[in-house]
């Protein structure tokens, strides 16, 4: 697959920046906020489709990394009032620090077992701003105070500067990692995804790229930790649950694994979903307990099925459906070079057994492993 | 010195059922290579059809029997509607299915039971028993816990070690291919690790519930705790799904006990640290050296 | 194993505005927005001849539409989802009594799950899109924070939080907000000083939820109980059912009394968990910890196991808690009668415990602030209606309310907890949030629902 | 018909069966790894099938033994097409496929992957007696394995574990047993008992075999026909003798 020149993506990024621009003047201040919302979620989730998808670590713990962001945008901005863009630079600077720590212990953990590492670090994480409540303000967290800046004028709705900072956030942070996924860094990650000790002997340093993909992805969840915390003006430990991680790692999946428009996608869905779902659901004037847990329910049953319909995620259906109409989005051969993977359609579990642990490897080189 | 035994025996009540979770995870590894999120889920649904069965009947065993049969089926169920379809794709996708069955029944057990806290009955009585004058801190129907979980433990390894259907299912989790290849059913034995996986299940919520009360969300936290305890194990050993369960229950106890308030703050993270300093020596849990690598 | 195998901002332009042309199309169904409303401003009280008019955002000639934030779903459900039906029994109940000045009230209370970025989702959607004329009764301290100051910048009013943090009393910074129950620290007080009384000479021992609602309550009992009374201070965190070790350690301090401020479940865990220890101190319990209700019907299915001491009502009788609202069990009372006839006609599904009288007794009081407000109020009407005070409600105690003063109620009675009923014992007590401030018997008289059952505007 | 193996009375040997492969086309993705392939193996044969790495020789296998669902074509045994079946099916038709290196599970011991072999056996519930019988009979057979029969089979040397393997598939008492280079990293010396096994087995129990080798040499040594394949085609199929002494053939193909 050939790359994307650099100029394309530059243009794409520019148009979706005047789209944004133009919606959030056209659009009311909710959908400004939505904006926000989803240009938060896309961040966070972009840098773990980044870790998942290209260097085949899975993480549950990407909430954690939020939350060290926007505590350290809260204590940042309560203790010293510096301007946003330089708590924005030292968030993402100190999340990739903790990226770093994360990805160092986690270089050797494979599969469930680093699932099992990260899952912890989300839900231990957070509850140490309960144990010092005097630094981390406790369960009621620490307020933090965002204006839009002078030149904009006073009538300027917040809403609507909120929504464009974190657009651009998240579009500068796209555009880097497409950048980044394309050198030679990126070409790393999928060797040593695809294939470990192949990628050692062609002479890659295994734990150094992992631990930078660990870096790389708390790194975007940071900023997306820092968006939050002006956006929602407050950071509390309620907010960075392991719910918030799992809904990371699921947008990813959902909207298709490796790839950055997945980001969006997938973001879409755990954004807009569960929304669409309560304004249908209470709507109808059914009981309380039921009208509130019938978006709970869908929004289960719209995982599974987009992981049933679309086993590439949203992306690869969008892939498919542009496909139809002839336009050349998707790559040539979507799952060509694997062969292992459906050896026949249908229910056919014998291969899956094999898959897990060395990923990718074709059976015919699996099975040279016998050699006593 | 009261306090040690304490703090220690109500570790060990709540490390059981940890194990049991832990069990029904590896359960499903080895048979399926999967993690499954639903699985707190799935036992908090089956503990809602035991207090139906309770509430109808009158009869704590029969809702017993009726959340192992349940447990049972939604298992087998489980992997035939959604799981089997997922498998052969990638392998996150199966996991967004399980979390995606998790939220499933969360939610639907919002819209039939209610987001109430509902109590469970215990079986035996829930009141302490002593040694000589000392309190020991668990009651009878603690000790049944324990008993429940290592008899049921101690039942599986004798079916895996000793039937058929248990050399089956091993031959299964290690080598598929193999298996399949000796006119071994797979997928049946697949099937079967989801319906045991899901009794355990059950047999957790059951036993569980009466000390935490029973919510839609009232596994997570002891699931979060499971897969603790199945990771520091190994998730290829049952036997290490039942040390971890223990390790992690007593050693939460202990920092609870021990750390003052801040202990019980910290109890996610003392978690975090065992289960770090144990995957620094063993990156594949404590007891995945009995397990044979396959050269 | 498949993947995609490449990051790819190739089609990202495509994809993104057909993205966002999704989100734009979906938002045309209610899109107006903006603060100002209907320019007509209120003609005040009064007089009857005043058309109704849409004089403020969410106020039409025919409805008030308020919106809420609640946790109905998720960990923090259990028990806080009732409030919320509750209020809107209440509120059907109004409207089919006349409603307030002909206009009927259209609650839409949303799930926040308990997550601030929920919570801060919700409330936007309510203000900005549903135009909500106010955020009535949101629940929760860490989530209402979230959107605090949105709220207050947006000047909507946010009346009757239902937390129990006395942050909500900043008439300076958040000058659109109002507490409403008893706070925590003056309930903690109000404990504190029967525990210092009554047990003096005895260990005490705390036993608190450890976030601001457990933090709050041990600030107020510290203001009361002498330091060398309390032996113990023993807190847990409400994902970790496991309270064995914290009562081990109470038990092993000697302590003889032991004062909770938690959540009913975690108080049948501490009883439950007390009974395992041959533990058996007398209990004092804050009034959320505290409903009989859910407490003896949480405790009730261990009757069977446990032997005829173990039963619900058993294991709850000689609990000491307070009340800032009549008792449930009491049957007598002409608030609970009015309450119990509203739950029955429209709540039925829901017990009626604790939980639904809060909601409907913070459903009422909204519909007195409303009525002040007037005919055709704006925003800043109902804001400064509830500033100038509102009449003494269901609420045993006062209101604080006022200019200066956005705290609700301001004291309760201290009961003992018999055959499920939290029975009166003594008078009312009112006190403040100081370290130093008085605590005083209430000195005026209990108020009587109005016979309608609607308050009188 | 075949006897019964001495020293088994009782134990109800299968009858020997043919094995004919028409026109079989397999391949994974866009990739065709087998072209119309044609094969016939006559009854208690052994069929050497020989050919360069990528040749298609265990995707025919695994066509065969239902690993790969062919997309087209037919696999007979004894005259009944069962191309399409799952890999369990096959296996309880009597077709015993021993993968390329992975043929015991280390895990499980000698006894237990004995056992495993016995699972193909049709009916739902052998006698109690058929098991040990078949057990002894393997035992005597393979001594080196009686010795053993607790150990887990990853305490096996690479030829042990052939031995094992080749043990299994007795038990399983299949029709058509098909070995995906069993000699492969064996010494000289086991590596000759492995053939004189396979030799044994096909002669004695009627086992039709299918052998797939890297070793043309070994192979054609002890098959009664050839097949060589090349880019998924059949290129010669002859009687092995001929094969062996087509000098331009083996040259070709067969690097010897």
């Amino acid at each position: 697959m050939r790359a994307q020149s650099t100029p394309r993506v530059l243009g794409a990024a520019l148009v979706v920046a005047v789209m944004v621009v133009i919606l959030s003047i056209r659009l009311n201040t909710f959908r400004d906020y939505q904006i926000a919302e989803i240009a938060i979620e896309v961040t966070a989730v972009a840098g773990l489709t980044v870790l998942t998808g290209l260097s085949g670590q899975i993480s549950l713990g990407n909430g954690a990394f939020m939350a060290i962001g926007a505590y350290t945008t809260a204590l940042i901005t309560l203790h010293l009032g510096w301007p946003f863009i330089a708590v924005l630079v030292i968030a993402a600077a100190v999340t990739a620090v903790a990226g770093a720590v994360v990805g160092l212990a986690a270089a050797r953990l494979h599969g469930p077992y680093l699932a099992g590492a990260t899952l912890l670090v989300g839900v231990a994480l957070p509850s140490v701003a309960n144990a010092y409540p005097g630094t981390f303000g406790g369960d009621q967290g620490l307020n933090v105070v965002f204006t839009t800046p002078g030149f904009l004028g006073v009538n300027f709705p917040l809403t609507r500067w909120q929504a464009w900072v974190c657009s651009a956030v998240a579009l500068v942070t796209l555009v880097l990692l497409a950048n980044l996924s394309r050198s030679r860094v990126g070409r790393n990650w999928r060797a040593v995804r695809d294939n470990e000790v192949a990628a050692a002997l062609a002479g890659v340093n295994v734990a150094r790229t992992r631990i930078l993909a660990f870096v790389v992805s708390a790194t975007c969840a940071g900023m997306a930790g820092a968006l939050l915390a002006i956006v929602t003006e407050l950071v509390a430990p309620g907010a960075f649950t392991i719910t918030l991680s799992i809904a990371l790692l699921t947008a990813a999946v959902i909207g298709g694994l490796g790839t950055l428009p997945g980001a969006l996608w997938g973001s879409l869905v755990i954004i807009l979903v569960p929304t669409y779902a309560t304004d249908v659901a209470t709507s109808h004037g059914l009981s309380s307990s039921v009208a509130s847990n019938i978006p709970v329910a869908a929004y289960g049953v719209v995982l599974i099925l987009v992981m049933l319909i679309f086993p590439q995620g949203i992306q690869g259906g969008v892939r498919w459906a542009l496909g139809l109409f002839g336009i050349p989005s998707a790559p040539a051969r979507p799952a060509a070079s694997v062969p292992d993977v459906t050896p026949r359609a249908g229910a056919a579990p014998a291969s899956q057994h094999t898959v897990p642990a060395r990923k990718g490897s074709p059976p015919e080189s699996q099975e040279k492993e016998g050699t006593p | 010195m009261v306090e040690f035994l304490q703090f220690t025996l109500s570790g060990i009540s709540f490390g059981m059922i940890y194990a049991a979770i832990a069990l029904s995870l590896v359960l499903i590894w080895r048979g399926t290579r999967l993690l499954n999120f639903a699985q707190g889920g799935m036992a908090m649904f089956t503990t809602y059809v035991a207090i139906e069965v309770v509430h109808h009947t009158g009869s704590y065993w029969a809702g017993f029997a009726a959340a192992l049969a349940a447990g049972v089926v939604l298992g087998a169920v489980a992997e035939l509607a959604v799981i089997r379809p997922a498998l052969g794709k990638p392998e996150l996708n199966a996991v967004i299915i399980t979390i995606g069955l998790l939220v499933l029944l969360e939610g639907l057990a919002g819209i039939l039971y209610g987001g109430q806290f509902r109590s469970f009955p215990a079986a035996f009585s829930v009141i302490g028993l002593r040694a000589g004058s000392t309190p020991l801190g668990v009651s009878r129907f603690d000790v049944f816990v324990a008993g429940a979980v290592l008899a049921t433990t101690l039942l599986l390894a004798i079916g895996f070690r000793y039937t058929s259907v248990g050399l089956r299912m091993r031959a299964a989790a290690f080598n598929a291919t193999v298996a399949r290849l000796s006119g071994i059913r797979v997928a049946r034995v697949i099937t079967l690790g989801w319906a045991l996986a899901g009794l355990l299940g059950a047999l957790a919520g059951v036993l569980v519930s009466p000390s935490t009360f029973l919510y839609p969300n009232s596994m997570d936290s002891i699931f979060v705790l499971g897969f603790t305890a199945a990771v520091i194990g190994g998730l290829d050993s049952p036997v290490g799904a039942v040390v971890g369960g223990l390790l992690l229950g007593v050693a939460l106890s202990y920092a609870a006990g021990y750390l003052g308030s801040q202990g019980s703050d910290l109890t996610t993270v003392v978690a975090l640290v065992i289960l770090v300093v144990v995957l620094m020596f063993r990156p594949d849990g404590i007891f995945s050296g009995a397990r044979v690598r396959r050269v | 194993m498949t993947r995609s195998h490449r990051l790819r901002l190739p089609a990202i332009a495509v994809v993104a505005v057909a993205a966002l042309t999704v989100a734009a199309c979906s938002s045309g169904g209610s899109s107006s927005s903006g603060p100002g409303g209907g320019g007509s401003s209120s003609a005040g009280g009064g007089s009857s001849s005043t058309a109704l008019t849409a004089s403020a955002p969410g106020i039409t000639a025919t409805t008030i539409t308020i919106g809420s934030h609640q946790p109905l779903t998720g960990p923090a459900a259990p028990g806080y989802s009732e409030i919320a039906p509750a209020s809107a029994a209440y509120f059907a109940y109004v409207n089919a009594n006349g409603g307030v000045y002909g206009r009927k009230i259209a609650y839409k209370y949303l799930d926040d799950a308990y997550n601030p970025t929920t919570t801060s989702q919700v409330v936007r959607q309510l203000v900005l899109q549903d135009n909500a004329y106010a955020i009535f009764n949101g629940l929760g301290t860490p989530t209402h924070l979230a959107v605090l100051s949105f709220l207050n910048s947006q000047k909507i009013p946010d009346v009757f939080v239902a937390s129990g943090c006395d942050c909500w009393n900043a008439p300076t910074t958040a000058p659109e907000t109002f507490g409403w129950q008893l706070d925590y620290t003056r309930e903690g007080k109000i404990l504190g000083q029967y525990v210092a009384q009554h047990f003096a000479g005895k260990k005490i021992g705390y036993f608190y939820q450890d976030d601001e609602f457990g933090m709050d309550g041990v600030k107020g009992l510290d203001y009361e109980v002498p330091k060398s009374m309390v032996v113990s201070r023993q807190s847990y965190v409400p994902t970790n059912t496991n309270v064995a070790p914290q009562v081990a350690a109470l038990r092993a301090s000697g302590a003889q009394v032991v004062v909770s401020f938690s959540i009913p479940a975690f108080t049948a865990l501490l009883k439950l968990t007390s009974l395992k220890l041959g533990f058996s101190p007398t209990l004092v319990v804050s009034n959320v910890g505290s409903d009989p209700i859910t407490l003896s019907g949480l405790l009730e299915a261990f009757a069977k196991q446990g032997g005829a001491t173990v039963n619900g009502n058993a294991l709850t009788a000689g609990i000491i808690s307070d009340g800032y609202a009549p008792s449930v069990g009491d049957a007598g009372n002409s608030w609970i009668a009015l309450f119990k006839k509203v739950h029955d006609q429209y709540d039925a599904k829901a017990p009626f415990d604790g939980n639904v009288l809060y909601g409907m007794a913070a459903g009422y009081t909204f519909v007195q602030a409303m009525l002040k407000a007037g005919r055709n109020p704006t925003r800043a009407d109902l804001v400064s209606a509830i500033n100038s005070g509102l009449p003494q409600g269901p609420a045993v105690a006062p209101y604080a309310y006022s200019a200066t003063d956005h705290d609700g109620v301001t004291g309760a009675y201290i009961g003992t907890v018999n055959n499920g009923i939290l029975t009166q014992e003594g008078k009312v007590l009112t006190t403040d949030t100081s370290p130093t401030g008085p605590i005083t018997p209430f000195s005026g008289t209990e108020s009587q629902a109005p016979a309608g059952g609607v308050p009188a505007p | 018909m075949m006897t019964s193996p001495a020293g088994v009375p009782g134990a109800q040997q299968r009858d020997a069966a043919s094995l004919v492969i028409e026109d079989l086309v397999a391949g994974y993705g866009e990739v065709r790894a087998l072209d119309k392939v044609t094969i016939v193996a006559g009854a208690a044969s052994i069929t050497a099938v020989l050919g360069a790495n990528g040749a298609g020789k265990t995707t025919l296998l695994r066509a065969i033994s239902g690993m790969v669902r062919p997309r087209s074509g037919r696999v007979l045994l004894d005259g009944a097409d069962r191309a399409g079946r799952s890999p369990e099916d096959m296996a309880r038709a009597g077709i015993a496929h021993v993968p390329e290196g992975q043929g015991v599970i280390a895990e499980l011991t000698v006894e237990e992957n004995l056992r495993i072999g016995m699972m193909s056996w049709p009916g739902i519930a052998p006698r109690r007696a058929d098991r040990a019988a078949a057990l002894a009979e393997a035992y005597e057979r393979f001594t080196v394995l009686a010795d053993r029969r607790r150990k887990i089979a990853a305490t096996l040397s690479g030829g042990e574990r052939q031995m094992l393997v080749i043990a299994r598939a007795l038990v399983a008492r299949p029709r058509v047993l098909l070995l995906d280079e069993p000699s492969l990293g064996l010494a000289p010396r086991v590596m000759t008992q492995v053939m004189d096994m396979v030799v044994r087995l096909s002669r004695e129990s009627g086992i039709t075999t299918v052998l797939v080798e890297q070793n043309a040499r070994v192979a054609l040594a002890i098959a009664d026909r050839g097949v060589v394949l090349n880019l998924g085609r059949v290129v010669a199929e002859a009687p092995a003798g001929e094969l062996a002494a087509d000098v331009a053939l083996r040259h070709h193909y067969l690097g010897f």
